[in-house]
C-alpha cells in the first residue's frame, strides 16, 4: 500500500515535518523488531509513540539516534536525508533523546552528568567546576526540579534520575526535536504534571516532541497526535482530540479490551497475616504500622519520597532497621536478609528493575527461575531443567513476554518485557507475601490487565499482597485497602470504599510539620515552598 | 520460516542446542590452530609422549584454574590460590611425613586444609564485605610466610612414601600419568558443579548481579563462602598434585601461578567482570598456555624471545575468538 | 640476580688441579682444600683432554650438529648468562649445537621440570642439567637413561647416578670463605648483617648457612643479624640495607650472597651515607668489580661460571665420543678485591 | 529567595568539601595509625634518615601506582606495569649509552617509549576491544622478552653518566633524594590530572558507565588510549628512577611490581570495578606498604612472619577504614 507518507514531501510540507521515517527495518537474531516502519513528526506538536511492550518503540529512538544502523528505509530531518553517525551526530541535528534505559553516570554528580561532553573549560584542558554547578544549579532552577548540582546520582532514587536524564535532555540550547522513551514511567501524578509543563513550554512552532509511553491517560493531555505500532510494523496515526483511548488501545493490542470492577468488600474478616508495628529506620521512616490480612490486596500511595519503597525494603530484611516488630500469623518474626524473607515466604519486586531486579547477562529462563530454583527445581543440590523450563515457557506465554526464546538474554528484550520477566520470577515463587513495587511500570495496557488478573487471582487463592505505585488510578482500583505515606510516616488509611483521588493526595501531601530536619535531609524543599497543587 | 509453528518452538531449541555446541567446538578453534601449526612444524612435538608431557605440564595450573573459575564468575579474583597451593603442598608434607599420618588421611587433610584458606577468603568477602582483591591479596602473602614457617623454609621430601607420587606420575592408563586423570576428572565434576547444580547457577547469578539475586531470596553470603570455598578445595588439590609431582613440597614456589591460572580462565572467554564462563573455556585456556611453551621450546626459540612470541599468540588467539563469536 | 649452587647431595669440594693454578693468588680457594678428601686430583686432565681433542670438525661434517640440550637453574641472570656464553662459544669451537633454558627464578620447581621433559622430548644427543631439585627430576632422569642420553649435571650435584659428571663449584665453602675475610677486615668483632638473595633454594641456603657457620666456629665476637632475604633484586636489597643501618647503626660488616643481593647492599649503604661499614658480595658483573675498583665494596667471592659453561659442553662432548669421565670436575671459586682484581686468571673468571 | 542563592550554594558546598577533606585526612587514619606503632615500637623507625628511605623505597611503586589509578578507574586493569618499566628502563640505557643520545633527549625519549607501550595497550583495549587483564597481560610477556633482547639479557650500566644517577640519587633538597621530589611532584600532577581536568572527569565517567559516556557524545575509545598511553607514560618514568637509582637497567626484573603496585591503588580505597578512586588514596596504599616493610624489617621480624604480618595488617587497614565509612 503506499501511505501518503511515502510520497515526496512537497516543499511547503517539507517545512512544516521536522522529522520523517520512511519504511525503516530493523532485525535482531531470532526477532524482526522494525519492518516498514513510518512516522513523520511535524513542528510545533507532541506526537506520541505507542504500542505493546516489544513493539519496537525504543528500537526506533536507537535508530534515530544512531546506536543502530537501520536494516531498511531511511531517516529525514527538515526533508533533509539523515543517517544518523552516532549520539553527537544526533544532537548536532537538533535531536535529543532520554532513552528508556537510563545513560547516567553513578559515581558523577548531578551537574557532571547533566554538561558531559561540554564541560565549561578554563585554559582548554581545567574542567571550570564552579561554573559548571553555577550552570547546573540555573537549569534546576529553571525547570523547578528537586535536585541539587553537587549530588552524586548514584545515590538517587530512580525518579530522580529519571529527572537528571530530563534536565540534561533541555539542557542543549540547540534541541529542536525532544524524544523521551516513556520518561514518567517512574514518575508519580505531581512529576508528571511537572514534566508536561516543561514539554509544553518546551515546544514552539520550530521544535517538537516524540513521547512515549504505556500510560494512556497522560497522551489525552499531552499530546497532539498518536502514532500506533504493533510488532514493529506502522498501524495508524489518530488525532488526539477527535479519537479515544479505546481506539488508541484497540489499534495497539488488535482486539477489545475488558477491565474488571475494582474491589468493592473490605475483607475485614479474613485473619491479619502480617502485621507491622512501629518500624523505623535511619534514613526515613518514624513509626510505620499496618495489618495485612489473608487474601488482600494492601495498597501503598504516597508521593516520590515518601517511603514505601523504604518499608518493603524494611521488611524483607534489605535495610536494616532501628526499631518496630513485624509480625507473621501472630508470632514475632526477625528478618535480617531477603534470604530470610524468602525462608518466610515473604517475596519483594523492586521498583528498580535494572540494578535490584534483572540478571540482564543471565537468560530469560534462568531469570525467570531464580527465586525458586531451591525448592522447586532441584533435588540434592542438582538443577531440574526440564519442569524449569517448562515453567518458564508457561509464563512467558501467559504474560504475552515478547522474546524469541527463553535462551535469549534478558539484557536484549524490551524494557516492558523485562518488567514481565521478573513480575513472573515472582508469581513463579510460591509467597504467602507479596510486595510489588512499582509492578506494572512500563507494561503496556493489555498486559496490565493481565497482571491485575493475576494479581486479583492470587488474592482470591488467599495470598496477601502489598501494591506500591504511583499510578493513583492503578492503587485505587487494584487495592482493598490503601495506606497513605508521606516522608517516612504512614498518614492514613483508607477502604476501598473510602478512598478516591482527593481523600489519598490529601493523606499524601500531609506534611509532619514538627520536622523539617527529616525534609532536608531528603533533598526536599522545606514544606512552604512547594505548594499543594494537585488537589 | 513460516513452514509451521509446531516445529517453532522445537526447532529453534534444537538449533540453538546445536549451535552452542558447535561454539564450543570452535572455541577450540585458536587451540586446533596452534597445535596443528606446531605439529606440522616440528615432528618431535607430535609424539604421544610429548602431548602427555603437555597435559601433564597442564595439570597444575589447571586445577587451580578450574577453581578460580568459579569466583571470577562472581565477579571476585582470587591470588592467593598460587602460594595457598604452596601452603597446602607443605601441609600434605606435614601431614604425612612429619605427622606420619595414614596417606588417604593426609590427603584428606590437605584437601580440607585447602578449604579452609577458601573459607577464610570467603568470610573475608563475604561477611567482611573486603574486595576479593585485598582479601586475596592479604591471603596471598600470609600463606606464603606461612608455608615457609611451617616448612623451616625447606623442601619436605616424600621419599619414604612412593605411593604418594604415584598419585601424579604412577599409571594407570599405561603411558598416560595419572595427573592427567586427576585433571580431567575434576575438570568433568567442575563442569557438572557450574552446570547442573544450583550452586552454578547461583555462581552466575552474583557474578550477574548479586544485589537482585539477594533481593531474590538467595544468601549470597552463604553462597559466596561456599563459593571461595570450593575454590580453596581446588587449591588443596592442586597443592598434592604439584608436590607428589615433585616428589617434596617446596615451600617457595608458587608466586606467579595465580597470573597463570587467571589467565588460562580469561582466555577461555570467562569475563573478569562476572557473569559469564565456562569450564570448558578454562580447559582450553589452560591448554593454549602449555601448548604454547612446550611448542615454543621444542622448536628450539631462544628463551627470550619465547616470551614475545607466546604474548603475541595469545593476542592473536583471543582476538579471532572475540572477532568469530562477533560474526556469529 | 640469582646463580649458582648446589643441591641436596653435594659432592665434596675438590681443589681441582686446575682450580689452584688457576688462583695463583693466595687467596684463591683455600678454605676449600680443608674440606677436600682429594677426591678428585685427576679431574682436570682427563676431562680436559676429552673436551679438547676428541671432536674432530670433518668426524661431524656429514651429519647434522649433534645436540647439547641444557637446562639450567636460571636464565635472565648474570650468572647464566656467563654460564650460557661458556657454553656456547664451546660449542661453537667443538662443533656441537646447544639449547640453554632455565626457569625465571630458582624457586620454580616445576617449570624447570617442563623444561627438562620439553629437553628430553627433542630427542637431543645429550643433556646439560642444572637441578633445583634432584629428587623431582629423578624419574626424568631415568627417562633420558634408559633412550641412552648421556647426563651432565653442572652447578650443583644432581642426587642420582645417572649424571656422568658433576661440573660445580662449593657453595658452602666459598661463603665461608666470604665469611673468613670479613672476619678479617672488620677484626673479628662486631656486628655482620647478611642479605640473600633465597631462603630456600640451594644456592641461598648454603651460601647463607656456610657463612654463618665459619662465624659461629671460628668468630665468637661477631654478632651476626637475622638473616633478610631480597630476592637477588636490588632495588629491593638496597631497601633492606638501609632498614639493617636504621636499626642498627653500629653495623659493621654486610654480606651480599649474589650478584643483585652485593649490589643492592652497596647501594644501600651508599644511600643511607652511612660509612665504616665493610661489604663483601658474591659473584661479579659490572658494577661490583666499579664497587671493589671504588671502595665501596671490600671483595667477593665469584665461581667461575664461564668456566662451569664450558667444561659441561666439553665433558657432554666426551661423553658423545664414550670417554670416561671423573665423577667431578670442580669449577673452583675465587676471592678477589683490590689487590687482585686486575690479575689475569681473577679477570678469566669475572664476567662484565 | 535570589539574595538567598549565594549562601545556600556556598554553604554546602564548602560543608561537603570540608567533609570530604576530614574523609581523606580520616583515610590516612590506617597509615598513621602503622607509622604511630612502630615510632613508638621502635626509635630507629622514627630518624629523618629513615623516613626518607621509607619515601626513596615508595618511588617506583608509587609512581607506577599512580599512572595505573587512572587505567583502574576505568575499570580496567594494566598488568605490563611491571615488565614495561623493564623494557623502559633497558630502553633509557639504549638511547643514552649504546646510542650516546644527549641526556634530556633519551630521558624524553624513554618516556614516550613507555607511552608507546601504553598505546599499545589502549589499541589493544579501546580498538581492538580486547579485555584489559589479556591485552596488558600479553605486553606484560612481550615486554619482558623484549627487555631481555634489546640488551642482550645484560645490564646496561652508566657509571659514564653519573648524571643520570643524580636524577635519583642527588639532592637539590639537602638530605632528601630528588627520587622523592620527582614522586611527589608527579604525585602533584596526577591529581591535578584526575580531578580537575576533562581527562579525569572522562576517567571517571568511563569507569563509572562506559556505555552512557558513549552516548553522552563522548569518543570514550579516544579517552581510552589517552588514559592507557598516560599509564605509560608514568611507565616510562619509573623506568627512568629505577635505573637512575640502581645506576644500570637490569633487564630481568620487574615482574611482581605491577601487582603491588595494583594493590597500593586498591589498599587507597580505588574500586576495581571502575567509577571510584584517587591520587591520594594511591599515594597512601603505596605508604602504607612500604611503611609496613621498612617498620617490620627495623623490628627484626624474621623474614618469614614478615609477609604474614604484612597480610593482617593490609586486612586490617582496608576493613578498618571501610568499618569508619560505612559509620560516617
Ligand atoms: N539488542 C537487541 N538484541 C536482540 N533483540 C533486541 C535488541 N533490542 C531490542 N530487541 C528486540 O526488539 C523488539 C523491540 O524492542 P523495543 O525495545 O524496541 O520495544 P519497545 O517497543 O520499546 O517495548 P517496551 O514498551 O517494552 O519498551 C523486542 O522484541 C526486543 O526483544
Ligand atoms: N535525596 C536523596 N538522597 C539519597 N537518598 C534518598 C534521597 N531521597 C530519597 N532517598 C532514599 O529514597 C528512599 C525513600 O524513598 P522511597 O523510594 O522509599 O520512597 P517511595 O515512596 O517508594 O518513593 P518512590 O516513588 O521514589 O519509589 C530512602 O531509601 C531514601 O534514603
Ligand atoms: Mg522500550
Ligand atoms: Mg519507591
Amino acid at each position: 500500500m503506499t501511505s501518503p507518507l511515502l510520497q515526496k514531501p512537497s516543499s511547503d510540507a517539507a517545512a512544516d515535518l521536522l522529522l520523517e521515517v520512511r519504511g525503516v527495518a530493523k532485525s535482531f537474531p531470532g526477532v524482526k523488531a522494525l519492518q516498514d516502519m513510518h512516522l513523520t513528526l511535524r513542528a510545533g506538536e507532541v506526537l506520541a509513540l505507542v504500542g505493546e511492550n516489544g513493539a519496537g518503540k525504543s528500537t526506533l529512538m536507537k535508530l534515530l539516534s544512531g546506536i543502530y544502523t537501520p536494516d531498511e528505509g531511511e531517516f529525514f530531518v527538515r526533508g533533509e536525508r539523515y543517517l544518523p553517525s552516532g549520539p553527537r551526530h544526533a544532537q548536532a541535528m537538533g535531536i535529543s533523546i532520554i532513552h528508556q534505559e537510563f545513560n547516567l553516570m553513578p559515581d558523577l554528580t548531578v551537574a557532571q552528568n547533566i554538561f558531559i561532553g561540554r564541560e565549561p573549560r578554563s585554559a582548554g584542558f581545567f574542567t571550570g567546576d564552579r561554573e559548571l554547578n553555577r550552570r547546573a544549579a540555573e537549569l534546576i532552577d529553571r525547570l523547578d526540579l528537586p535536585l541539587r548540582p553537587r549530588q552524586v546520582v548514584g545515590s538517587l532514587t530512580v525518579a530522580k534520575q529519571q529527572m537528571v536524564e530530563i534536565a540534561k535532555a533541555l539542557s542543549f540550547e540547540t534541541t529542536r526535536v525532544l524524544i523521551m522513551d516513556e520518561p514518567t514511567a517512574a514518575l508519580n501524578d505531581a512529576e508528571v504534571a511537572t514534566l508536561h509543563q516543561l514539554i509544553r513550554r518546551f515546544v514552539t512552532p520550530e521544535t517538537a516532541a516524540i513521547y512515549i509511553s504505556h500510560k494512556m491517560d497522560e497522551l489525552k493531555v499531552i499530546s497532539d497526535r498518536i502514532t500506533v505500532i504493533r510488532d514493529g510494523r506502522y498501524i495508524d496515526t489518530l488525532q488526539t482530540s477527535t479519537s479515544t483511548m479505546k481506539d488508541v488501545i484497540s489499534r495497539m493490542v488488535g482486539r477489545e479490551l475488558t477491565t474488571d470492577a475494582r474491589p468493592e468488600n473490605v475483607r475485614t474478616d479474613r485473619p491479619v497475616l502480617l502485621s507491622v508495628r512501629g518500624l523505623s529506620t535511619k534514613a526515613l521512616l518514624k513509626d510505620v504500622s499496618f495489618d495485612l490480612r489473608e487474601g488482600e490486596i494492601l495498597g501503598f500511595a504516597g508521593l516520590m519520597g515518601a517511603g514505601r519503597t523504604e518499608v518493603a525494603r524494611a521488611i524483607v530484611g534489605a535495610d536494616p532497621i532501628i526499631g518496630g516488630a513485624v509480625t507473621l500469623r501472630g508470632a514475632p518474626i526477625s528478618v535480617r536478609s531477603p534470604a530470610e524473607a524468602a525462608a518466610h515466604r515473604i517475596g519483594y519486586l523492586s521498583e528498580d528493575r535494572k540494578q535490584f531486579g534483572l540478571l540482564l547477562s543471565q537468560d530469560v529462563n534462568a531469570n525467570i527461575g531464580i527465586s525458586s530454583l531451591a525448592e522447586r527445581f532441584s533435588s540434592a543440590g542438582f538443577v531440574k531443567d526440564r519442569p524449569m523450563k517448562v515453567k518458564s515457557r508457561e509464563y512467558v506465554e501467559k504474560l504475552r513476554i515478547r522474546t524469541p526464546s527463553i535462551l535469549q538474554t534478558a539484557k536484549n528484550l524490551s524494557g516492558g518485557n523485562q518488567q514481565k520477566v521478573v513480575i513472573a520470577k515472582w508469581l513463579l515463587k510460591d509467597c504467602d507475601v507479596l510486595i510489588f513495587d512499582e509492578p506494572t511500570r512500563g507494561i503496556d495496557v493489555g498486559v496490565k490487565e493481565e497482571i491485575y488478573r493475576l494479581l486479583n487471582e492470587l488474592a482470591e487463592s488467599g495470598k496477601s499482597i502489598i501494591m506500591i505505585s504511583s499510578e493513583l488510578p492503578e492503587v485505587l482500583r487494584m487495592s482493598h485497602r490503601i495506606v497513605v505515606m508521606s516522608e517516612g510516616r504512614v498518614t492514613g488509611e483508607l477502604t476501598a470504599a473510602e478512598a478516591d483521588q482527593e481523600s489519598v493526595m490529601h493523606l499524601a501531601t500531609l506534611r509532619p510539620d514538627e520536622n523539617p530536619a527529616d525534609a532536608e535531609e531528603l533533598g526536599l524543599e522545606p514544606p512552604p515552598t512547594e505548594p499543594d497543587e494537585v488537589p | 520460516m513460516s513452514t509451521a509453528i509446531a516445529p517453532v518452538d522445537a526447532g529453534p531449541r534444537k538449533s540453538s542446542d546445536l549451535r552452542g555446541r558447535l561454539e564450543q567446538l570452535l572455541a577450540f578453534a585458536g587451540l586446533i590452530v596452534i597445535v596443528v601449526f606446531f605439529a606440522i612444524a616440528n615432528e618431535n612435538f607430535r609424539t604421544f609422549s610429548n602431548i602427555t608431557a603437555i597435559l601433564f605440564s597442564t595439570v597444575v595450573i589447571g586445577i587451580l584454574a578450574l577453581g578460580t573459575t568459579f569466583v571470577i564468575i562472581t565477579g571476585g579474583i582470587d591470588l592467593s590460590i598460587g602460594t595457598g597451593m604452596t601452603l597446602c603442598a607443605v601441609m600434605s608434607g606435614v601431614f604425612l611425613i612429619n605427622w606420619n599420618l595414614p596417606l588417604g588421611l593426609g590427603l584428606l587433610l590437605t584437601v580440607l586444609f585447602g578449604g579452609l584458606i577458601g573459607l577464610v577468603n570467603g568470610f573475608n568477602v563475604a561477611i567482611l564485605g573486603l574486595p576479593p582483591f585485598i582479601a586475596t591479596l592479604a591471603m596471598m602473602l600470609v600463606a606464603q610466610g606461612l608455608a615457609l614457617v611451617l616448612s623451616n623454609s625447606a623442601p619436605i621430601y616424600f621419599s619414604v612414601l612412593p605411593a604418594f607420587s604415584e598419585i601424579s606420575t604412577g599409571e594407570i592408563i599405561p603411558k598416560v600419568p595419572n595427573a592427567v586423570l586427576v585433571l580431567l576428572v575434576l575438570a568433568v565434576l567442575a563442569a557438572i558443579l557450574l552446570g547442573r547444580t544450583l550452586f552454578g547457577r547461583y555462581t552466575f547469578s552474583i557474578g550477574s548481579n548479586e544485589e537482585a539475586t539477594e533481593l531474590s531470596g538467595i544468601n549470597t553470603r552463604k553462597w559466596k563462602l561456599i563459593i571461595y570455598t570450593v575454590a580453596g578445595l581446588f587449591t588443596g588439590i592442586a597443592g598434592i598434585m604439584i608436590s607428589a609431582r615433585l616428589g617434596s613440597a617446596q615451600p617457595a614456589t608458587g608466586q606467579g601461578y595465580e597470573l597463570q591460572a587467571i589467565a588460562a580462565v580469561v582466555i577461555g572467554g570467562t569475563s573478569l567482570t562476572g557473569g559469564k564462563g565456562s569450564i570448558v573455556g578454562t580447559v582450553i585456556g589452560a591448554l593454549i598456555i602449555s601448548v604454547l611453551n612446550n611448542g615454543l621450546r621444542i622448536m628450539s626459540i631462544p628463551q627470550e624471545w619465547q616470551n614475545v612470541i607466546l604474548g603475541l599468540v595469545i593476542l592473536g588467539a583471543v582476538y579471532a575468538d572475540m572477532a568469530r563469536k562477533r560474526t556469529t | 640476580s640469582d646463580s649458582a649452587s648446589q643441591t641436596t647431595a653435594t659432592p665434596p669440594p675438590t681443589t681441582a688441579a686446575e682450580t689452584s693454578s688457576a688462583a695463583g693468588s693466595s687467596d684463591a680457594p683455600t678454605s676449600s682444600s680443608e674440606a677436600t678428601g682429594g677426591s678428585g686430583g685427576s679431574s682436570e686432565t682427563t676431562e680436559s683432554s676429552a673436551g679438547g681433542d676428541g671432536l674432530s670438525p670433518t668426524s661431524m661434517s656429514d651429519d647434522p650438529k649433534p645436540l647439547i640440550a641444557i637446562v639450567s637453574k636460571g636464565f635472565q641472570h648474570q650468572f647464566w648468562q656467563a654460564v650460557k656464553s661458556g657454553a656456547e662459544s664451546e660449542a661453537a669451537k667443538l662443533g656441537v649445537e646447544i639449547t640453554f633454558e632455565g626457569p625465571a627464578s630458582e624457586s620454580e620447581v616445576e617449570a624447570q621440570i617442563d623444561q627438562l621433559t620439553q629437553a628430553i622430548a627433542k630427542k637431543p644427543a645429550a643433556l646439560g642439567f642444572a637441578a633445583l631439585d634432584s629428587k623431582a627430576a629423578a624419574p626424568l632422569l631415568q627417562q633420558a637413561a634408559d633412550a641412552d642420553i648421556p647426563v651432565i649435571a653442572f652447578d650443583s650435584g644432581v642426587d642420582s647416578d645417572i649424571p656422568l659428571t658433576t661440573a660445580s663449584t662449593d657453595n658452602k665453602a666459598a661463603a665461608a670463605e666470604a665469611a673468613k675475610h670479613m672476619s678479617e677486615l672488620i677484626g673479628g668483632s662486631g656486628k655482620v648483617a647478611l642479605v640473600v638473595h633465597d631462603q630456600t633454594s640451594a644456592s641461598g641456603t648454603e651460601r647463607r648457612d656456610g657463612f654463618i657457620e665459619w662465624m659461629e666456629a671460628n668468630a665468637p665476637d661477631i654478632e651476626l643479624l637475622e638473616p633478610q632475604y631480597g630476592g637477588g633484586d636490588q632495588a629491593k636489597s638496597a631497601d633492606i640495607t638501609k632498614s639493617i643501618i636504621a636499626a642498627n647503626p653500629d653495623i659493621k660488616g654486610i654480606y651480599g650472597s649474589n650478584e643483585g643481593s652485593a649490589i643492592g647492599v652497596v647501594k644501600g649503604v651508599e644511600e643511607s651515607g652511612a660509612t665504616g661499614i665493610t661489604v663483601i658480595g658474591f659473584d661479579s658483573g659490572k658494577a661490583q668489580i666499579d664497587a671493589i675498583n671504588s671502595g665501596i665494596m671490600a671483595g667477593a667471592i665469584t665461581q667461575n661460571p664461564v668456566g662451569i659453561g664450558e667444561k659441561t659442553v666439553q665433558a657432554a662432548v666426551a661423553a658423545l665420543q664414550g670417554e670416561t669421565l671423573p665423577k667431578i670436575i670442580d669449577t673452583g671459586f675465587y676471592w678477589y678485591d683490590k689487590t687482585n682484581i686486575n690479575e689475569p686468571q681473577i679477570q678469566a673468571v669475572l664476567y662484565q
